[in-house]
């Protein structure tokens, strides 16, 4: 096991990776900017190092001083949280050059998934599932009409050489799709100075369900069932689930051990998730995150496992203690990522915390690094702070974080808290129906006009 | 106290006689860790009133934010980062050099060298006045500008944090 | 003040020549503890007095107590609790009779009688104001002292919690 | 189910009531003395009742105060939390006449459960196991030694009409007890003119070992298995675990299923707790608690069971829904009870609290009724919050209990919480090696000598 580790990241990631170690008899290295001197980890960690100024070019993502650290305080691990450098294949393969261990996977494995194309190539030579389309450009209407077919309606047709909707067309039958073709063709030509298109199968009203996995580099790997982040805003996240309100216990133990498998033939190493877009009873993969998740504490809930000390002891060279029939999911858990921000607007509110209350009780979790007299800078994000309730059903799940969104106080900045408050009264939210644009559609058609954060 | 030694038998007029300075640092610590704003004493001639004002609560809360209790936490017995603040003199003064990286601080090019600079010495702007080391890389610390240096913050081989104050210049 | 009696007589010769802080530190400990502003001790030639300035902060945090946020809550639509402080008059009005218990408040013996009283009554000590219904048992209120009625605060059949001000008496 | 619950009860356990009602969708009351106008439970309850002065009797404890409370309420139950009103036989007769329900057993369970020495009768009658002995007075020494073989040595001979310790004597040999005989009926006759005596197995270094059992008084009950509540001070309760360190689990299933059947004969109906003294492998009945427990937590944690959820249930006329396969016992909880008092002398420490920074994060639940600002007053218990927290074993509970304990951060007033963090560094309590004296032996010991609370 490690005897220090030195902890690269800010905010409520880096108090969880310090718990994590402490809980596991861990010293700990906090650095920081010089903006998160006062910050909730820098003053329980064992030793804390100011690495450079608030931009986080020259502090977080500083790989000199991030080793300068590790050399002066002697730590032999470094943790990268998520965000920053936790996806850099380079950076984990310098530490690996000065002997310092990189909690997270091969340095081979983040290079591939961090390349779209490389990763969809791999996903689907380990079987996962990705959505079906034309594999290269595509030039006879036959040809099209063919793959279509194969592929079923409603497809979209894209410019092979495109980006930013431009030759992009969706075609719902067959007589669309001639139509979808020559116009895609004409805008590519126009706009690219190439009419090569592609098709590929096109979701409507498509969920994000992405499964978490966990591996030990030695062929050992088991999944710990999905998270449903359908609940999204501009492409974040903003409410987390598990088990999904969509899938049914057959489909997680399809999916769930078509992915635990395919990293087994990979040999992965850690902690990972891998993301779907979902609909109608199928799985298209969108990618693979090679690191700890925001919303890794849902998984925790429900199964009982903790990722981050599973982790940092698979990176010491732990073998997987946990077989695919120790994962018992029990009961059900969300969680709302609480920013500071008008609910509304989303306007970013950072700023001083004039009063804060934070929710107890049975089934309620917070993963927060604020405090009150807390002021959170405006240079990185605007999290204050991860709510997370379990339930024994989604039924007492969504009560319970009723009740403890009603007695949760953050004075002195706005917040989502009431943005929360009025999705666990939504009647779509309350039924689990909704998909990636659910959110979207809510706020455009006025669910939250009027809203203050306090 | 020098006054109460010269009467050592005279134990009957103590207080009045003297000013019980330790009468008052017990009734300062008294004030600061309460919420009052003033205490007067009086006995015979003598009276004793310390006040202070009351400055917004915040101030008072910053002591209170979230921190390892010492005897929970063990500090590390050799902690390496002695930490800004801790010496007398800190980034904030206007003649410090402060560090811009994280590595170990040398004052000298070499072990049997003699150091770039002493407290009085002069230099000019650019002169070479550190070295640190940062992934085996010797990095050269110069001079901001011309100057007197009138204070050297930091050991050869002492470990420093960005930003931290390293020599002063003035 | 008789935290000074607490001194046994026999000691009370060293007592009263040193400056005793302990006595201090715990009538500091009794107005931090309390809403005083000020506490003044004075035995023989030894006189004490501690203040305090009351700042703002405690009615800010008064603010920010957990509570339930307006919207999320939905307070019960006919709420039976008007509860001190809604009213204009609370029972802190030196001339409020306050309730002695919780139950219904009636203003007259039978649905057809007249008010025990009306503003503007004068009422003498002893005499019948109101009624308090709790278990089916009716309990009568009187007047506490001597005077003219110069609000009645509760209504017929309005619900009347512990200590709530029924009707003020000048 | 009730539409609304008034809560004759303060502190944590009025807010654990509120949530638990909250999450079932009922309506709440909160009553409070003068003062506690200002307590959190009231803050958020739907509606609130002053009924009386600071003194208990005239309001926690004024039975026609709370009647009238709902009757200009309208609550159709009342749950009496703990203390208080929670065990008063007539409370639950009264409130049954006036056609409100009582949140706890048929008040002649609480009567039997209230009476010493009837509690014992019935336990016997029910299987419970008792602390073995001659079940009168013994005159003959030929009898007391057939006895004493019979049961065990030692044994402790007990003056009859006697008490406070005096004609008390303990024999661990033949011999012994033919002068501890002798000598207790001499000072039995000088103390108190009588000079039966009789014989009961002494217990030299038990623990205190509980089982938590629920009934729905339709002739089902199963129990939940144990806490270990041996570290105590002046027999309150300071420390409380489950599972106990020293049970295995053929010994939770025996004792268990003893009380789980004990309960099925009394048609016991809500939660409750049958407390025992336990040594060398065996149990003795002390007494039994018919409400919920200030541990309860530990019990909630390793079960997923929400036990204030299930009593509300129950006393709505619900059929248990749980089996005892159901029950499965997950990991290890420890309760810390923080205390408003300095963690060496035990002095009280009412006042207001200047600030409040709870732990977080995985596997920690903080049930408090305080906040920042709050002023502890000190008309009632000393209790500032429970601090509970889980792990996968009890060393990892152990680990996370530490960090926990290291970021809790109450100012203004002294608590026990340098207690609990010296406690959980030590050997013994670490190893699970503790009776119930050892707390006691402890701070006899200077084990917390100069320690502050703060």
């Amino acid at each position: 096991m490690f005897d220090k580790v030195l902890i690269a990241n800010r905010g409520e990631i880096a108090l969880r990776v310090l718990r994590a170690c402490k809980e596991l008899g861990i010293a700990t290295v906090a650095v920081h900017s010089t903006a998160d001197a006062n910050a909730m980890h820098v003053r329980l960690a064992d030793e804390s190092v100011c690495i450079g100024p608030p931009a986080s070019r020259d502090s977080y993502l500083n790989i000199p001083a991030l080793l300068a650290a590790c050399e002066i305080t002697g730590a032999d691990a470094i943790h990268p949280g998520y965000g920053f450098l936790s996806e850099n294949a380079r950076f984990a393969e310098i530490l690996e050059s000065h002997g310092i261990t990189f909690i997270g996977p091969k340095s081979e494995h983040i290079r591939i998934m961090g390349d779209k194309i490389e990763a969809k190539r791999t996903a689907r030579k380990l079987g996962i599932p990705c959505v079906p389309g034309s594999d290269g450009g595509v030039t006879e209407d036959e040809e099209a009409l063919r793959i279509a077919k194969e592929i079923g309606y409603p497809v979209i047709v894209k410019a092979a050489a495109g980006g930013g909707g431009r030759g992009m067309k969706v075609a719902r039958t067959q007589d669309d799709l001639i139509d979808a073709l020559q116009t895609a063709r004409t805008e590519a030509k126009a706009a690219f100075g190439d009419d090569a298109v592609y098709i590929e199968k096109f979701l409507e009203k498509p969920r994000h369900i992405e499964i978490q996995v966990l591996g030990d580099g030695k062929g050992n790997a088991i999944h710990l069932g999905e998270r449903d982040c359908s609940l999204q805003r501009r492409h974040q996240k903003v409410w987390e689930e598990g088990p999904s309100p969509a899938l049914n216990q057959e489909m997680r133990s399809k999916i769930g051990e078509t992915c635990a498998q395919a990293m087994r033939d990979l040999g992965y190493l850690g902690v990972g998730t891998i993301e779907f877009l979902y609909e109608d009873g199928e799985f298209y993969f969108i990618e693979m995150n090679t690191r700890i998740q925001v919303e890794h504490p849902v998984t925790e809930m429900i199964t009982g496992i903790d990722l981050v000390n599973e982790q940092i002891r698979i990176a010491a060279g732990a073998t997987l203690g946990i077989s695919q029939d120790d994962v018992k999911l029990s009961g059900h858990a969300i969680e709302c990522r609480v920013n500071a921000e008008n609910p509304a607007t989303f306007r970013p509110s950072p700023g001083k915390i004039a009063y804060f209350h934070p929710p107890g009780g049975l089934g309620v979790r917070v993963d927060s690094a604020v405090y009150q007299g807390y002021t959170i800078p405006p240079y990185y994000d605007s999290l204050v702070g991860k709510l997370i309730v379990h339930g024994r059903t989604r039924n007492e799940c969504l009560m319970r974080l009723r009740r403890a969104l009603d007695e949760f106080v953050v004075d002195g900045i706005e917040t989502t808290l009431p943005l929360f408050r009025t999705l666990v009264r939504n009647a779509d939210m309350q039924n689990g129906q909704y998909d990636i644009h659910w959110l979207e559609h809510f706020l455009a058609d006025g669910g939250m006009d009027g809203a203050s954060g306090t | 106290m020098p006054a109460n030694d010269r009467k050592p038998s005279s134990k009957a007029q103590p207080a009045s006689d003297a000013i019980d300075t330790g009468l008052i640092a017990d009734l300062a610590k008294l004030l600061n860790k309460s919420d009052l704003s003033e205490i007067e004493v009086q006995k015979g001639d003598l009276r004793i009133k310390l006040a202070r004002t009351l400055m917004a609560a915040p101030v008072a809360h910053a002591v209170h934010v979230p921190a390892p209790v010492a005897s929970a936490v063990p500090a590390p017995s050799a902690a390496p980062m002695p930490g800004p603040g801790t010496g007398k003199i800190d980034a904030s003064h206007p003649g410090a050099v402060a560090s811009p990286m994280v590595g170990t601080a040398y004052r000298r090019p070499s072990p049997d060298a003699k150091a770039f600079v002493e407290v009085g010495s002069t230099v000019k702007a650019g002169e070479k006045i550190l070295l640190i080391e940062a992934m085996k890389t010797f990095n050269e610390i110069v001079a901001p500008r011309a100057g007197t240096v009138t204070a050297v913050l930091v050991e050869d081989g002492q470990p420093v944090e960005f930003g931290e104050a390293l020599i002063v210049i003035e």
